[in-house]
């Protein structure tokens, strides 16, 4: 096993890491931009070396100086965690030309798999269901026409040269289809100066599922079941859980194989995660497989007793894994929410800032991944995201009833977070049914952001005692010259009351 | 006196009462049973009735942001006096009504969507701003005409630095 | 199922039960006396009424004046916590009296339960194991023989009249019982007067393992595995974890049957708890019944994924259990810190005081019940335990490793806390090993004391750093002429260390 | 300038040299590579050449309270001209060596387990006081002969107030 891991991300995730690591005796070096030097994943490290700069370019991404750090520190892996340069091929072949391993998969999956055609074809080629499609571009509409049945309807024709809506058609029926093809291609034509459309696939009501799998260093894969998405805004995840209400094990079984058969057409190893659409009729669909440990892992976590940092770490050593077979019953139900220093009362606009108070939740059922502490300076150079926060119950709605505690529970001041638009999620009755597609937020978007009216009466009452205190104050103040330290104002109020009461 | 608040969505009337020493705060003709204690970083048990809150406050710019239970509220507190103060000076002011809009966050203009002198419907973007790796649209906040536009395409923004100046229409 | 329930209690347990009832969907009423106004279990309840008084007897023991404010809220039933009101069958009757439901055993199993000759008596009545012994006090020499002979050697003489210690004996075997016999008579006759004893079993190498059970309200009863309690100080206490590293399943179920036949023996109903103590040879024997809910159910609740509050509240609400059968099998293991607000390296001297900051770990595999909050004013009032730590893993190990890294990331400012302590018990190789007895801390008290040497040298550089920084900014202010706000010195002297190396 | 440093099992050296503007700290004649940043309420993120800690510090009365993973240190920090100060003071004391013992919680006195003129060994236990709900020994910090004592059982004490009066043997 290792001895010490340079762990190149920061934030929760660079925290998480640094966890496994002290949880498995091995020393972790963190790297930090000039920034991030008062971050809680840099003091929680054993040792910490300045990578210099500020922006993402200036720091977690210079590849290079990263790796020098690891050798000048006796590092003998790196752990990239997600985004910088977790995906980067290159970077994955430098670590290892270095003579350090890469805690992640070979080079050549992650750029098989960053190149959606390819990736797209090599699934095909392995009997992956993707979504059906003519795979080049085409223009007699009587081939097209054969295609889009043996598609099925509904379909979508699409400008081959195009974007942004123009020369797209979404066809219900085979009847409708002539006429469609013949004004798509007059508009795409019109557009792009090219006639020539795509057919592919509506995917209807559709959900987000991925599976997690994991490869080991001989290449036996298995999976660990999987994690629902659907809850998507601007196409970022929101709040993620497993298992899905959607699968039963029938379906979980095939999509499972599904997965595994994708991971290994690749020749993956270490960990990673099959994204599928799955539409209304219960048929699923690859659509992206991602090459690194996933935001949304703890949910899969909790629901296994397994540590996939630790699994990662395990594999990249040449360890077994701690698993021999997929997962497909699981210990009750787990809910992730994503904390976004962001404001959703001004349309989820940056919220930077100095965290002037934390107290995250705590309790039954509850764990949190979080990169921040009381004193952090949310910065505008990365991504908002501060924390995770997980429930844990016995099945869907003790997780959500818990993590609804929770979120009401927690407490952060100094910046705007998300918390208020998670509670309306996780309250609507269609999430509550588990009832939704990946447009769920742009669907129900009017009753996420309406006020709660009993609570509106308590912080407006508050806000008048306040300001009714503050005037008061100001006059005790005049009349005191200025002295301070006198007792508060409601409480003498308050006990008089009291008293009058008796 | 009276006291009015108003926030997003509601709102209420109170008014203040002064007795002997006292203060009493009523709502709807009913004087508030309430127990209000500080407890520091500007958090606050309160007790309505018996009805416990934490609640958290702070004050910025004569706005009391108020987070209560989960839910977040930008809530402002006038008294009659200030409320008349205010009428009278919006009733004296004339000509069209000039509207400045400013960067909510430092960040870069990706877009800029509108051009000078064109009319735009509430809700019309305006420009895009990047920031935090996002990118937000800045929308007509109503029905109005640009007349003037400050920042160009790929500019860096500080924080409430002006963008455009919108005049009502 | 309830509407409301009021919590007749206080700290983390009284928010415990607030956030099950949260969970639910009960209302919950707090109770709070003069100093605990601004407590987080006040401010996270529904509701809250004062109940005057400051000392425990003018306040959470006044089961009338609870009772009086229960009926006034509304609420159906009351939930007693651990401590204060939970084992006092008087009250629990008044509670029924009122016409409401106490959330516990009927007042009969409470009231046996209370009375350890009556307990010890009914025990063996129904065959569960109890230290062998005579019932009565004995002063023939003859009969004590014959009698030591059946308990069986090692047994322990104890003078009937007495205490600490005098005319207490050990006797190994039987040849040295005579001399023994009539020592301990002629020491207790000089001491108390009488020279009658009793004799009982020995335990050797005691360590102390209970059972949790619940019984539903038609008397059907069940167990949900043991948790080992052996790590104790001053017989409180510090450390518990299920499952018990000295348990197998045969053990297991033997002492789980035994647990049950317990509580069926006194008519019990509710979640109770079933202590014994099991000797080196593997024999247990029932040592009392804890007729409530104990500090430690969370570990419970993380091997079995049962919320153990919400089953008492079903049971009292006359609803099935969530579980019919008695759990032999775990997921996982957890283990439970109690954090107190003492000095251990001033003998654990209380340390009240107000919490100055407070960061909690986080992080996979932990979960956090505080009673605290930053703020939060530590009185000498009421017990020291201000929060436990839980952490779960795959294994004991994991457990454990996990619960050092958390208590090593916990942070709280302002007062003494036991963490310095806790980790160099959870940090000894035979703790690690599970071999210990109930005696662990006071045979390995040297060991759990000692200074941590390479964390000194950190210490006393910081220490360091900031005297000379302090003296540094006292002159720059006298030059200044006390102006504040100038930058850090050590900043700058690290800047330009920093240049100077490249 | 030297600096000794000592707490309960450790005691250490260093020297504080001035090299122009800069400030350096010697231990064993090297000099110590760090970097301290205050992060507010008493935490400081402190690196020792690559190694990174959380250290918390509180200073109380001369003393430095600093927690380090999880491990806590009372410490003392004396440069040479205080050290030489305070030996020549305790040169210059004489008589025997009164101390005072005073209580460090409030709480209640249970028991007193020694009498007036009796000897007492490092450690024996002098009194017994009750204070949240636990029993707490004070012990000797000495070998000494009790000179005073100021309690009664059963007498309610608060934080500092005297117990005995002890001179060393």
């Amino acid at each position: 096993m290792f001895k010490k891991i340079l762990v190149a991300n920061r934030g929760e995730i660079a925290l998480r890491v640094i966890r496994t690591c002290r949880d498995m005796g091995i020393a972790s070096v963190a790297v930090y931009s000039e920034i991030d030097r008062e971050s809680p994943f840099v003091y929680h490290a054993d040792e910490a070396y300045a990578l210099g700069g500020v922006t993402s370019q200036e720091s977690y991404l210079r590849g290079e100086k990263i790796i020098e750090i690891a050798k000048k520190s006796g590092a003998e892996a790196i752990h990239p965690g997600y985004g910088f340069l977790s995906e980067n091929a290159e970077f994955a072949e430098a670590v290892q030309k270095a003579g350090l391993i890469f805690i992640g998969p070979p080079a050549e999956a992650i750029r098989l798999m960053g190149n959606k055609t390819a990736a797209r074809k090599r699934m095909i080629a392995h009997g992956v269901p993707t979504v059906p499609g003519t795979e080049d571009a085409i223009s007699d509409p009587a081939s097209a026409r054969k295609i889009a049945a043996e598609v099925g309807y509904p379909i979508l024709i699409k400008a081959a040269a195009g974007g942004g809506g123009k020369g797209m058609r979404l066809v219900e029926e085979e009847a409708q289809f002539d006429e469609a093809m013949e004004s798509a291609a007059r508009e795409a034509q019109a557009a792009f100066g090219n006639p020539a459309v795509y057919i592919e696939k509506f995917v209807e009501e559709p959900r987000h599922i991925e599976f997690q799998i994991l490869a080991d260093s001989e290449g036996k894969t298995i999976h660990l079941g999987e994690r629902e998405c659907s809850i998507q805004r601007r196409h970022q995840k929101v709040i993620e859980e497993s298992p899905s209400s959607l699968l039963d094990d029938e379906l979980r079984k095939r999509m499972g194989e599904a997965a595994v058969k994708a991971a290994q057409a690749c020749g993956y190893r270490n960990a990673g995660t099959i994204e599928f659409l799955v539409d209304k009729h219960r048929r699923f669909y690859f659509l992206e497989m991602n090459t690194r440990l996933q935001v949304e892992h703890p949910v899969t976590e909790m629901v296994t007793g397994l540590d996939l940092v630790q699994e990662q770490i395990k594999i990249a050593a040449g360890e077994p894994m701690s698993l021999d077979t997929s997962v497909e019953c699981f210990w009750g139900h787990a809910v992730e929410c994503r904390i976004y220093a962001e404001n959703p009362a001004n349309n989820f606009a940056p919220s930077p800032g100095k965290i002037l108070f934390l107290r995250p939740a705590d309790g039954p059922g509850i764990r949190e991944d979080s990169g921040v502490s009381q004193g952090s300076e949310i910065s505008l150079y990365y991504d908002p995201m501060i924390s995770k926060l997980v429930a844990w119950g016995n099945n869907r709605d003790h997780a959500i009833r818990r993590m609804l505690r929770a979120l009401r529970e927690y407490e952060l001041q100094g910046i705007h977070t998300t918390i208020p638009f998670l509670i309306r999620v996780l309250e609507h009755p269609e999430f509550r049914k588990g009832r939704f597609t990946t447009k769920f937020i742009e669907e129900y978007g009017e009753q996420l952001f309406s006020d709660d009216d009993p609570l509106a009466e308590v912080a407006h009452l508050a806000a008048v005692l306040e300001n009714v205190n503050e005037k008061k104050q100001l006059n005790l103040a005049a009349v005191n010259n200025g002295s301070n330290g006198m007792p508060s104002v409601w409480k003498t109020v308050h006990r008089q009351q009291a008293l009058r009461k008796k | 006196m009276k006291i009015f608040t108003s926030s997003n969505a509601h709102s209420f009337e109170y008014e203040l009462k002064q007795n002997g020493e006292e203060q009493i705060i009523l709502k709807d003709g009913r004087a508030a049973q309430f127990d209000l204690q500080a407890l520091g970083n500007g958090r606050y048990a309160l007790l309505i009735g018996n009805r416990s809150y934490l609640v958290h406050m702070a004050k910025q710019n004569d706005m009391y942001h108020v987070h209560v239970g989960g839910a977040y509220f930008a809530i402002t507190v006038e008294d009659e006096r200030t409320r008349k103060l205010k009428e009278m000076v919006q009733q004296s002011a004339s000509g069209p009504k000039e509207q400045v809009i400013k960067t909510p966050i430092p960040g870069l203009v990706l877009k800029v969507e509108v051009e000078k002198g064109q009319s735009v419907a509430k809700g019309d973007p305006l420009l895009v701003l990047e920031a935090m790796k996002m990118e937000n649209v800045i929308k007509a906040p109503c029905a109005c005409t640009v007349a003037e536009i400050a920042v160009e395409p790929q500019q860096t923004v500080q924080q409430d630095q002006k963008l455009l100046t919108l005049v009502a229409e």
